[in-house]
């Protein structure tokens, strides 16, 4: 009986959704924001080469601000629940294959990381692609080396820190360039080096560095609850 | 191609609802919700496509003088990155309410919880 | 040129296919495990280096994609197999040997307060 | 052409992968089914010309909250087990 009812819910929000689709007839062009973001003077304006980039750091670039606060608020939510855990953990030691070569491996991850968000005004990538792959690289530490106390300090630090600077630029923006997140307060460059689009590289690589931060918080919080057994 | 992904991701969308409204084991709730997250960002990533157009990175392939007639809606594409993320941190904190529930009652069935019914 | 790359990319697909059939017959995990990582990375590696063949330009880029493959494949079938034991999934009947029951050291679980 | 026979292959995939997420009784295959789910759809944003988002999806969403799943799976099992002894 419960069931009927969920499922006549479920159809009747099918039935809502289906003029969403009937009237959907297939893009031909952009819409007026996005024409207005992918004009010639606009884009050399911003002058980054990604047009995804630019919108997440300069257009929409309060957005990313309050996607990162709540990232921040969820990490500290989780590592107060997750802090007190007076059980005995037991854990089982690695083997020698799998230690070496995770220290042959972490590092080149965390280039790759690093890599990803410093290039994410030319090619694919950005700040939160490349975070999630520090984060990926913390995870392998943390399973590699389970006994290996975690430098809360440290992440803290990077964490606030790069929160700060963040804030921080954007802020300059407003009171040197035209705007709050305005990216011209850097020399612009040519478009398509590494060394372009103003202070776009900068903002994402310390959003990169957050959130990689703050993943890696919230991975850890996880992990130090677990014991082989 | 779009109507394709658009139809997927409706019926994602309603498979994920149906697994939040009758599961009853609280991790099978947070795997419906995390299908839901996933047919949400489908949907709204074909609403961006334009037919027959690449993606919004200029480089020698894409000129900047032909990038409005040859590149897809980028603001979508920037949103559904930052819901990712959000979606990521959502679900941990969910299972970290799962877990702190699980230590009180030693139970993870939702109709054991009725603490706040009346 | 080209012909050679191909050769050796159908070779590794080949390989491949050798691989996902064994995933079908073999009784338990660990025989599992074993031809999925033995056999995809042979063919994985062959194919990327039928491409170096036919793509002279990316070949750096392969070479290290190579090294990668050769780094991680094994290494995390390792683990696998080790998580597989010691959560106690079932050897098939024709099982004769377990060497890792012999090692105490393996079997000892650190417990820290 | 080719494009639209491959999405509609992959739509199918990713029903199947959501069907065996929510019907199937072993909670581990729920989870990994789920994240397949996510790599799938990756895919499907790389045909959608978005791959900025179909990095973001399979680091994110195949392999970090599936990692998360199961840390948190373990945790109450061994909980669970310590209850019973």
């Amino acid at each position: 009986m419960r069931n009927f009812f969920i499922i006549i819910i479920i159809a009747a929000f099918g039935i809502m959704l289906y003029p969403l689709f009937d009237s959907f007839s297939g893009n031909e062009e952009l819409s007026e924001l996005a024409s207005f973001y992918a004009q010639k003077e606009n884009v050399e304006k911003v002058n980054s080469a990604n047009l995804v980039t630019a919108v997440v750091v300069t257009y929409r670039g309060l957005d990313t601000m309050g996607e990162v606060t709540i990232l921040f608020l969820t990490a500290a939510i989780i590592a107060f629940f997750l802090k007190k855990q007076s059980d005995v953990r037991s854990l089982r030691e690695n083997t020698e294959i799998f230690t070496t070569a995770a220290k042959l491996l972490i590092p080149i991850i965390i280039m790759l990381g690093v890599y990803i968000f410093i290039n994410g005004h030319l090619s694919p990538g950005g700040g939160f692609q490349g975070g999630a792959v520090i984060a990926s690289a913390i995870i392998l530490i943390l399973l590699a080396f389970p006994n290996k106390p975690f430098n809360h300090k440290f992440f803290g630090y990077m964490e606030s820190v790069s929160g700060l600077v963040f804030v921080g630029l954007a802020a300059l923006g407003g009171l040197i360039g035209l705007g709050y997140l305005d990216n011209a307060i850097l020399p612009l460059g040519t478009f398509g080096e590494l060394m372009s689009a103003g202070a776009i590289p900068v903002i994402y690589s310390f959003v990169g560095l957050k959130v990689g931060a703050e993943l890696s918080n919230i991975l850890n919080g996880f992990q130090s609850v677990q014991s082989d057994s | 191609m779009e109507y394709v992904a658009l139809i997927t991701g409706f019926l994602v969308i309603m498979a994920g609802l149906w697994a939040i409204m009758t599961q009853k084991n609280i991790i099978r709730i947070i795997i419906g919700f995390s299908i839901f997250d996933t047919g949400l960002h489908i949907v709204m990533v074909a609403l961006a496509y334009v037919k027959g157009r690449t993606a919004p990175i200029l480089d020698n392939m894409v000129s900047v003088e032909e990038a409005l007639n040859k590149i897809v809606d980028p603001v979508p594409q920037a949103l559904v990155l930052t819901a990712i993320v959000i979606g990521l941190g959502v679900t941990a904190l969910m299972l970290a309410f799962a877990m702190k529930m699980h230590k009180e009652k030693k139970t993870l069935d939702v109709r054991n919880f009725k603490d706040l019914k009346w | 040129m080209e012909l050679v790359g191909a050769i050796i990319t159908l070779l590794g697909a080949f390989v491949l296919l050798i691989a996902s059939i064994g995933l079908i017959r073999m009784p338990d995990v660990y025989n599992r495990l074993q031809v999925g990582t033995k056999a995809s990375t042979l063919g994985t590696i062959l194919s990327l280096i039928g491409l170096v063949f036919i793509m002279p330009g990316w070949s750096g880029k392969l070479i290290l994609l190579i090294f990668f493959i050769m780094m991680t494949n094994p290494v995390s079938s390792h683990v696998l197999a080790r998580a597989a034991y010691f959560i106690k999934i079932p050897f098939t009947s024709r099982t004769v040997v377990d060497k890792l029951k012999v090692s105490e050291r393996a079997l000892t679980i650190k417990t820290e307060d | 052409m080719n494009f639209l026979i491959i999405s509609i292959l992959l739509g199918i995939i990713i029903l199947a992968m959501a069907g065996i997420a929510i019907i199937q009784k072993n909670i581990v295959v729920a989870i990994i089914a789920a994240g397949a789910l996510s790599l799938f759809a990756s895919i499907l944003y790389l045909l959608l010309a978005a791959p900025d988002v179909a990095m973001t999806e399979a680091a994110i969403g195949s392999g970090l909250s599936t990692i998360i799943f199961f840390y948190v799976l373990n945790r109450i099992r061994t909980t669970d087990e310590r209850n019973e002894e």
